[in-house]
């Protein structure tokens, strides 16, 4: 499965110890890399059942197309990025090198909408602080504190991601073994799957409450 | 084949393996760009060992100003960030990177017979961290210091403290980073870089301890890290879910916190027990009594210590239900921790047993972790921590934990691999005198403080009511005691570093697949790729 | 050092004795363990020192009844344990409609207490003697723990809501409070008194000195000037329930659950009257979230829990 | 379409299919069954992201413990401080932010 160009490392006696042990440890950073969204998950679940009325009212503040919109996107990219992922291991390295492009463009694409709606959202004084806006429900600025945190701690995940897919990509212009190997692209497709993961989950719990009335 | 004979074979196949580790390169970049586990370990070592005296100073100063009932040593503030300096370097600076990082760092892949650990640069990288981490939390006390204790607890910490809370809690952030990258190598290590035949019941119990271990590192501390995150954020821009006045609740950054912290616990005890496992059997020239159960009970308390955390709020205002099913489990990790208990105590029955340093330290360990086990039975009855939470009690029952246990687990460990981590003998009268004195002194310090916890005396006290001064002037003779303890291994262990004999392959004739190998062990670790073919402690009495 | 030291706190409270004997309970049979490992170690390694001659044929190096033994055991045992803690505990926390309020203000770094008639002290709280007494607390800072080792009693006080726990006084006295959740600057001067006196002595003493409208009084005028008196008032030609000593009363709902009224539940049905409605009665109640304080409803339910104390005249 | 790419193809377009369920479905009043659709729907979703696109289908079983371990640990939170929430009946107390404390950047 795996090209017979990567390097084996001096630790490993074999190349399919090397990509296991690199696929495992991804999947054990992704492991870890959940419960660093744990404290955030829970806030919300503690919100939601204390203060349900004022998530709906929130929740109504955000923008709904914009954020269906973005979701579409993300599961766009990650489509393209299990292609990517697919062409590096089949070392077509000039195919994986344009979707990783493709890939880290709708990234991109994600964080200019995300911009937008955040610029929408301190224009309406939803940005929690001092500047909130007052007469709001209680509860409401821990929602809104929560949604900057959950889709800031996102964005920030997503720009590595970006970052990471935009350096395979100039990687790929060399033909091998010149990094990065069909599994270094795999590594950070499972990397870019999870961030999408995460962003599949926020967009029913920040977009959807009490889009049907109350 | 005695054993005489297997260690010339031994040093034969080690020098031709190559040159030692430490003599791979003398200059400083040469350490601290290594990518070679055991030169981490010992860049470790040394940090810890600064961090450790450190946190020392700061607990030598709490116990001369308790010395007195008014409290004139020092103001109050002053006391309270003496005592936060000292909680937060102990624990994250010192007892969480101890075993794992220095030991675990150095011990893992020769356990397992391996080259390296999975990802070695990573390794260097959490090191980085960990200094990072380190020389951040120096400066939050260097420029002040902080006075919320090392719990953080909020309001207290986002509202009402004039101190470098935020600083600090960066410094443990990083921190927290590297913890999660070491357990992350330890883990992808443990499974994937086994050598050919071991198979997971032939692993040392080190090895189960240090993989329990790295599990809570991984799935625990991100959840402590994002808290910490909310902390900082509800501190600076006063906006926070913990913040009653918004609709939010202090209890649940409680809840955040332990579910963290309390597992911390099982980071630190885990690996001391592994220590004790692999020091007893060889000591006791005999096989590790019930060595399956003893890696369950490993796995056991690292999974059920997950569930306790609640048995920190008894009192905190949490629900009386919650209290109970907190209160269950805490019970039921007690019972894998006294499984260990028993199976250390069958494994010294019709044994041979001497009495090197290491073994006395891991006497020492069963001894003082069995006080501090039993006494958490106390915290875990409910009506009874009603009485006893924030008192004394809790200081005397995790101190025996965490220093009576880890500490000396610690200690015990360098001792036992000290030949093969430096190639040198350490005096071992000394090594005898400093574990009998820093028994000694650690029980005169710290069993008055649960006669004093049960009075009520409670804790975080800069000064207190006159009929609690007799104990508290005996627990601070006990830390002069402990103090000379603990400076004894830094005089006579530096001395063996240049005077000492030059340590054989395995001198205590031990089993282990590290002792394989040349003391100290060559650059990649073994001449050729070991080959295992039978379970660990196969010790022989006779 | 002339203040001599005990090791054992007074007991100051009833439910001190039995949390001694549970913790001497816990030392003996903790202590049997203890010893017994101990004893064990000492043994085999005197025994079996490398320089003896013992007998060392076949050493065990597993017995799994030896290991499902010490495995059961210790589980039995500690089932037993947690029971008897657990029991405890929630008798701690069980609202006892009987039960005297105090009302506890921590604040960096005093203690502020309010009796129910009204009376105010600092630094001090005077206690009836053989009545039970419930102190309901809260912090106006950070948290705070009301310990007072004499009573072995503990709670956080936490701002933002109320804590409760109930006990006895059992001895007449005076006894140290202490704060037992660091604080700040002065948590360890944030200390105070509490003086158990005869009901008698109490009745007096709380009769004299500075007092303002107590929370029930505040808490009768607001029942009437919210309306609440227009419904629920003994005689009013609205069919509402009468609430008089509601609290501690079982009641029993339309859709048939049935539930002990307390605070929560009081508190539940002014805001969301909907929630809980009782059995018998249409859900006519107007809801008044969002007009209605916090302070202000603690102190109808303090009036409400008081109407029952006047039915039963069991006023000190 | 190449062969390999075929499953790929398929659960992009079913990820599609899903969004929009997702968010149409969320303009029905149905109460809390909303939120019940959009989260069993997500799961679908993740679950599909996971097992094809993350390759948990075909990959080693320990990956799978792996993924099952992280969302384990993250269930104990949810259930074990919710059961506090759960059954914790707290009553609130007036209290008030003291207004003196200004923002401490930097410290």
């Amino acid at each position: 499965m795996s090209p017979m160009n990567t390097r084996i490392a001096e630790q490993f006696s074999s190349r399919e110890q090397q990509a296991f042990a690199g696929t495992f440890g991804m999947w054990v950073f992704i492991a870890s890399e959940l419960l660093f969204f744990a404290p955030l998950l829970f806030g919300y679940f503690y919100l939601r059942t204390h203060y349900p009325a004022a998530c709906a009212v929130a929740s109504r503040h955000t923008d709904f197309l914009l954020g269906t919109a973005n979701t579409a996107v993300l599961l766009s990219s990650s489509f393209l990025m299990a292609l990517a992922a697919q062409a590096a291991e089949a070392r077509r390295r000039s195919r994986a090198r344009w979707l990783l492009v493709a890939v880290a463009a709708l990234g991109v694409a994600f964080l200019v909408i995300k911009g937008v709606e955040y610029h929408a959202e301190f224009q309406e004084q939803l940005f929690p602080g001092a500047g909130f806006r007052s007469q709001a429900p209680p509860g409401m600025e821990l929602f809104f504190l929560l949604y900057f945190a959950l889709t800031g701690l996102h964005a920030l995940h997503l720009t590595v991601g970006i970052l990471v897919c935009l350096a395979m990509a100039a990687g790929l212009r060399h033909p091998e073994p010149q990094w990065p190997s069909g599994e270094a692209v795999e590594f950070a497709g499972l990397y870019w799957h999870f961030v999408d993961l995460v962003w599949i989950f926020l967009y029913p719990l920040v977009y959807l409450v009490g889009r049907a009335g109350g | 084949m005695t054993s005489a004979q297997s260690d010339l074979e031994l040093e034969e196949k080690g020098t031709r393996a190559g040159t030692s580790y430490l003599a791979e390169g003398y200059t400083l970049r040469s350490w601290l760009t290594t990518r070679d586990h055991k030169r981490i370990a010992l860049l470790y070592a040394v940090s810890i060992t600064l961090f450790f005296f450190l946190g020392g100073i700061a607990a030598a100063l709490i116990r001369l100003e308790l010395a007195t009932p008014q409290g004139d040593l020092v103001s109050a503030d002053t006391y309270n960030k003496l005592f936060t300096a000292h909680g937060v370097i102990m624990v994250w600076l010192f007892l969480i990177p101890s075993i794992p990082s220095v030991l675990g760092n150095f011990l893992m892949p020769l356990m397992i017979g391996a080259r390296d650990l999975a990802f070695p640069r990573l390794n260097l990288a959490s090191w980085y961290l960990y200094l990072a981490g380190g020389a951040i939390v120096l400066w939050a006390l260097l420029a002040g210091g902080v006075d919320t204790g090392w719990t953080f607890y909020t309001p207290f910490s986002t509202m009402f403290s004039n101190s470098h809370v935020v600083l600090a809690l960066t410094g443990v952030l990083v921190v927290g980073f590297s913890s999660i990258l070491t357990g992350l190598n330890f883990i992808v290590t443990v499974h994937t870089m086994r050598a050919p035949g071991m198979g997971w019941f032939r692993l040392p119990l080190f090895v189960w301890a240090n993989y329990a271990t790295s599990l809570i590192l991984v799935l625990a501390t991100p959840v402590l890290a994002m808290t910490l995150v909310l902390v900082a954020i509800e501190r600076m821009f006063q906006v926070g879910i913990f913040d009653p006045a918004l609709g939010g609740d202090p209890l649940l950054f409680q809840h955040l916190f332990w579910f963290y912290s309390h597992p911390a616990v099982y980071i630190m005890v885990l690996p001391a027990m592994g220590v004790a496992s692999e020091i007893i059997p060889c000591f006791a020239r005999r096989p590790v009594f019930g060595y399956r159960f003893m890696a369950y009970a490993i796995l056991a308390i690292a999974v059920i210590g997950f569930l306790v955390w609640g048995h920190h709020m008894f009192v905190s205002g949490q629900s009386v239900y919650a209290g109970m099913v907190f209160s269950l489990l805490s019970f039921m990790v007690a019972v894998p921790s006294a499984i260990k208990v028993f199976n250390w105590t069958a494994t010294l029955y019709k044994g041979r047993i001497s009495f090197g340093a290491p073994m006395l330290y891991a006497l020492g360990f069963v001894g003082l972790f069995t006080v501090g086990g039993l006494t958490g039975l106390f915290l875990a009855a409910l009506a009874l921590d009603v009485h006893l939470s924030d008192t004394y009690f809790v200081v005397a029952h995790f101190h025996y934990i965490m220093v009576g246990g880890s500490v000396m687990a610690y200690l015990g460990g360098i001792h036992f691999w000290w030949p093969k981590v430096t190639g040198r003998m350490y005096s071992e009268a000394w090594g005898r005198l400093a574990a009998v004195v820093i028994f000694a002194g650690f029980n005169l310090t710290f069993f008055p403080q649960y006669l004093l916890g049960y009075a009520g005396m409670p804790r975080r006290y800069h000064s207190y009511p006159e009929e609690f001064q007799l104990l508290h002037v005996l627990s601070s003779a006990g830390a002069v005691t402990l103090a000379v303890g603990y400076l004894l291994p830094l005089g006579y262990l530096a001395w063996s570093l240049r005077y000492g004999r030059a340590a054989p392959a395995n001198p205590w004739q031990a089993t282990g697949l590290e002792w394989q190998t040349a003391s100290p062990p060559p650059v990649h670790n073994f001449a050729q790729p070991p080959v295992v073919a039978r379970g660990p402690y196969a010790y022989h009495t006779q | 050092m002339s203040v001599p030291f005990y090791l054992l706190p007074a007991d100051g409270a009833q439910s001190a004795t039995r949390l001694d004997s549970l913790a001497l309970c816990l030392l003996l049979l903790t202590g049997a363990v203890a010893l017994g490992v101990l004893a064990m170690m000492i043994v085999f390694c005197v025994r079996y020192r490398a320089s003896s001659k013992a007998a060392r044929g076949h050493p065990p190096v597993k017995d799994l009844g030896v290991e499902i033994a010490w495995t059961l055991i210790p589980l039995l045992l500690f089932l037993g344990l947690y029971a008897w803690g657990a029991v405890d505990y929630a008798a701690l926390y069980r609202p006892d409609p009987a039960a005297t309020p105090v009302f506890v203000v921590a604040k960096q770094w005093m203690w502020k207490a309010e009796h129910r008639n009204g009376r105010r002290e600092v630094g001090e709280l005077h206690l009836p003697l053989g009545r039970p007494v419930r102190v309901v607390l809260t912090a106006q800072d950070v948290i705070h723990s009301f310990f007072v080792p004499a009573f072995r009693i503990k709670q956080d006080a936490v701002p933002g809501r109320y804590t409760a726990i109930g006990f006895t006084p059992s001895r007449a006295g005076e006894y140290q409070l202490f704060c037992a959740e660091f604080c700040g600057t002065e948590h360890a001067m944030m200390t105070g008194k509490i003086v158990v006196m005869p009901p008698s002595d109490y009745a007096r003493w709380l009769a004299e000195g500075p007092r303002q409208p107590g929370m029930a009084e505040r808490g009768f005028a607001l029942f009437r000037s919210y309306g609440c008196s227009g419904c629920h008032a003994a005689g009013s030609s609205v069919h509402a329930p009468d609430l008089t000593g509601l609290l501690g009363r079982r009641v029993h709902l339309q859709d048939g659950r049935e539930l002990t009224a307390d605070e929560a539940y009081v508190r539940d049905s002014i805001l969301v009257p909907r929630k809980d409605v009782v059995a018998g009665y249409e859900p006519i109640m107007p809801s008044f979230a969002g007009q209605i304080g916090e302070e202000d409803l603690l102190a109808i339910i303090e009036y409400i829990r008081e109407s029952g104390h006047d039915q039963r005249t069991e006023r000190p | 379409m190449e062969r390999r790419t075929r499953p790929l193809v398929l659960t992009w377009l079913a990820l599609l299919a899903l969004l929009a369920l997702s968010a149409s479905s969320a303009w029905i009043p149905l109460g809390w069954i909303n939120t019940a659709i959009g989260l069993a729907v997500a799961t679908v979703k993740a679950l599909l992201v996971a097992l094809v696109f993350m390759r948990l289908r075909a990959g080693h079983p320990l990956l799978r413990l792996t993924a099952l371990a992280g969302l384990a640990t993250l269930a104990l939170l949810f259930a074990l401080s919710g059961a506090d929430y759960a059954t914790r009946s707290e009553v609130k107390a007036p209290w008030q932010q003291p207004s003196s404390v200004a923002p401490r950047l930097g410290n």
